[in-house]
């Protein structure tokens, strides 16, 4: 049989069994409206804030402060848009953000930029992690938001969440993180970290597609991203999705009780996909090599192309990433690895492996075996690479 | 982006892959920065590309378009390889998505590099025959 | 066996075996991220262009005009938001819609009168039907929309939706309409109809909660409201709800291709309520009688309370609602019934009944056997019915 | 909203439903066009509440209230009834969805204004007895 190995679980990750067997009550016979009076209706109701109860749980908060959302790009677009227009009621138009947000924060910020906002996009070193410092010193008497993401989706890198969040308390600046890849991964505690809004998103942790969580905390109103019906406390309409939210908290509740048992399975495979990636010639690792997500791989390699890469990976039964997932399509290389100084040429040449439960030690095995051959292969074709190697060419990394 | 059978088959089993070390028009076309190179060898013989090979850095489009456009001017006349356009090489792939289509400039153009080349190598201006060869504006970096 | 009746189906609708079977691959192994480059995320990208086909079909659309959505609610708030950003920006800050929308409509024209916008809220007349000379009369240089829902969700009512579009075509203003509930129940052609925008909900027409549809006519260009990733030519981030949108596809299939059957045979089983119900004493139907929706049955009660008789049919195994789900743990009565003119005490004792396939003639004899002693316990036991009869209060309707 | 089992009880099987014919205090609160109409009967004998029946329009809360609130004074004198509150009812019933406290107020100024009337019929002023009577504004009417 042919190899499969699934290595784009930042991407998104399968339902699992627990999640599926949580939904699937609510996808048959509990269809009830949860704002309904009749019982069919109250059950879905119950569920809900069950679930609610559970999501907060996870994260240190009280069940009033979850608002589901439909993943984790509302999430973060309800909380930047909201915090914005809030801010400007009292003439505070800054926000502070980071370079290497994902785009559903980067564009959010720059569609605000467009109605007159002033955006401060921090630098995040050739390591990716953000200093603190720099916020500190980023922060204004008219800021009305920072922004920094928990962990980078492309090269996995944690940030110092608890000390920025420190920061902008004693500043009293509202502080939003998304936590989209963090989840699971790290754990996280609202108040300890003081943390004031914070996104997450069910596909990430093997919950569906399309559900997710805006934590707000008690005292923080938004303006709605999405006006209507009385649901969630009358801040985000819509009829709720209770299989897919009962499914989330499930995830959630299977993620966060496990994520040291996660991080003593995958570190390991991890630095060994590191150690051995970067014996090939000119490769080099993308992001701090220990202040990583425990299965977040990114190496760039010179003279190679993502693209075609991906695709010969895949024909290998590999599935892996290049830049996010999002942007596939697009012909410019990923902003987040511009953001750590890869110039753009070397940019091109990266690949993202991101491991996860499903994953073992033969796959790792199996990818050390495939990817330096495919490696060899492409740069055998490669003007580029036959040039650099010609004139030695140094790229400084 | 979803590539047609065709695409993946060029780009699994690129035809005419290499360097020729006798070729007498070369032509390289394409940025780094914009992560496509492209760079076509010809030999020519009386007015016939003999043999052609290319070397591709880019994605899967690029090397499919690369290997299509050597197997469709292999052979041919100058003349002939003169007239290869884009879309001949799409169509002939049965199709490339929006974003790539710019891929099949790129091989068009590299035709066209190489066999200016070519012709500036026996002293004569390709510029008359070959026409204005301009950058590729497909990449628009930030 | 105690009897179950499900009458809500305006509210929501159980996801139907084929929708499910349709939803389960991609729920399970068809995981991949559409916007992946290998072969899990094409076959994921190919089922979602095949459900953006589908759904264009049954529209009279093309899949480019095809935006999924989390639903209804974001699909109005974006269109209506959109539509009145884009206005805006030429000065035009005039919107008409009617008195009696659903919320998701009403409470982002009433957000954006906040902002300075003006709003025309058009009367609907006793019977719940919008008269497009208003409409006609209502337009001004500085209008940038108007919006007005297909059919409306309490009372079922069905409105002049191509000759509305006639007119704002002709007046080069946009059109939007709330289909939600019309779906599946009118044939819809956004061609012929002269509609610019519509919105659709999955969970009304048997697919799952959480996904809906925003049509928007080739040209018109609205900004995002949720803003990041490249997903829906990126006008809608978010990676995408797969297995929920093959699964609303695969209902707006079955939905619109069965619309005449449907009314077949729900016509005979919704009149047969309207006739006996409005039997009982002081009883009142709401909304035209024939133009309404084919399961839509809507009667005031004099002197009984609306949720109160909504406990008792539960008790009953009867599932019904009074006022719209969305609102219910609200004290006031609901906006559209007040909108065509009945006086708060009468629209308090409001029942809507809304069939669709699962109900029956028996269901339609057991409610008719149920309801009338209902209301007659409850009357009994009222001060307000009491004072009706003895003072023969006449409510004017 | 959710119910507790009680108020579902109170609900499907309220106590002391109907009217006293010989009802020498009777009280009406509420307003039908907020939904909530609560009328006590009281038949007061000896400074004691020896039967009381109620008749309510409103929601399953409203019924609930008016039903444990009869309850509650039957058989009590006056001054025990006068002290009812309107939390004693809400905790008798083990809880109401904060939408829905308003009904215990009513279901409180209900007895209140019933016993009132006993005094007004008796031809004494009921203020410094009972206290000053105020509308309920838990109905906001737009
Ligand atoms: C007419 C109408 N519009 C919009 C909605 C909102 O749809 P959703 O619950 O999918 O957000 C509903 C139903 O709740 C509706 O009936
Ligand atoms: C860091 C980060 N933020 C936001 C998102 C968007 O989440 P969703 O796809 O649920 O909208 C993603 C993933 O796509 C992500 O990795």
């Amino acid at each position: 049989m042919k190899h499969f190995v699934y290595a784009d679980n930042s991407a998104t990750t399968p339902i699992s069994d627990e999640v599926l067997t949580a939904m699937l009550p609510y996808l048959k016979e509990g269809y009830g409206n949860a704002s309904s009076i009749y019982s069919k209706g109250r059950e879905a109701k119950q569920a809900l804030e069950a679930a609610r109860q559970t999501a907060a749980d996870c994260l240190g908060a009280q069940p009033g402060e979850i608002y589901f959302t439909s993943g984790g790009s509302e999430a973060d677009n309800w909380a930047i848009k909201g915090a914005a227009a809030a801010g400007a009621k009292k003439g505070r138009r800054h926000i502070i953000t980071t370079a290497f947000e994902h785009h559903a924060v980067l564009h959010t910020v720059q569609a605000l930029e467009k109605q007159g906002f002033e955006v401060t996009y921090l630098p995040v070193g050739r390591n990716g992690i953000v200093d603190p410092e720099d916020v500190k010193k980023a922060i204004r008497d008219d800021t009305c938001l920072v922004s920094v993401m928990y962990a980078n989706n492309e090269i996995g890198t944690i940030q110092p969440i608890a000390q920025i969040g420190a920061i902008c308390r004693e500043r009293h600046v509202w502080f939003h993180t998304d936590a989209v890849q963090a989840v699971g991964n790290v754990p996280i505690d609202v108040v300890k970290e003081n943390i004031d809004m914070l996104s997450l998103s069910g596909h990430k942790i093997h919950a569906q597609k399309g559900i997710g969580v805006l934590y707000l905390r008690r005292g923080i109103v938004l303006e709605n991203l999405i006006h209507g019906g009385a649901q969630e406390r009358s801040r985000r309409a819509g009829t709720e999705n209770v299989a897919a939210i009962v499914g989330l908290a499930k995830a959630m509740e299977l993620a966060c009780s496990s994520i040291e048992e996660k991080q003593k399975k995958l570190i390991p495979l991890r630095d060994k996909l590191i150690t051995e990636l970067c014996k090939i010639e000119r490769s080099h690792l993308n992001g701090d090599p220990t202040r990583r997500l425990a299965g977040n791989v990114n190496i760039s390699f010179e003279g190679v192309e993502g693209e075609s890469l991906l695709l010969m990976l895949d024909m290998n039964g590999i599935c892996a990433s290049s830049g996010s997932a999002c942007t596939s399509g697009s012909l410019d290389p990923s902003h987040v690895l511009l953001a750590i100084g890869l110039p753009h040429e070397v940019a091109h040449g990266s690949l993202r492996l991101s491991l996860d439960w499903c994953n073992s030690q033969e796959d790792v095995d199996y990818i050390l075996e495939v990817l330096p051959q495919i490696i060899q292969r492409l740069r055998a074709m490669s003007p580029l690479w036959e040039r650099i190697k010609k004139e030695n060419i140094d790229y400084g990394i | 982006m979803i590539y047609t059978d065709k695409v993946m088959d060029h780009f699994t089993n690129p035809r005419n892959v290499g360097e020729l070390a006798d070729a007498n028009g070369i032509g390289e076309v394409g940025n780094p920065k914009c992560g496509d190179i492209m760079k076509m060898y010809l030999k020519i013989e009386n007015g016939v590309i003999s043999d052609i090979k290319f070397k591709t850095f880019g994605c899967g489009a690029a090397i499919a378009t690369s290997s299509m456009a050597t197997e469709m001017i292999k052979g041919k006349t100058i003349e002939e390889a003169l007239k290869l356009t884009n879309s001949a090489v799409v169509e002939a792939l049965e199709g490339l998505p929006p974003a790539k289509i710019h891929c099949s400039v790129l091989a068009e153009q590299a035709v066209k590099t190489a066999i200016a080349d070519y012709y500036t190598r026996l002293g004569i201006d390709p510029k008359p025959i070959v026409g204005e060869l301009t950058e590729c504006d497909a990449c628009h970096l930030h």
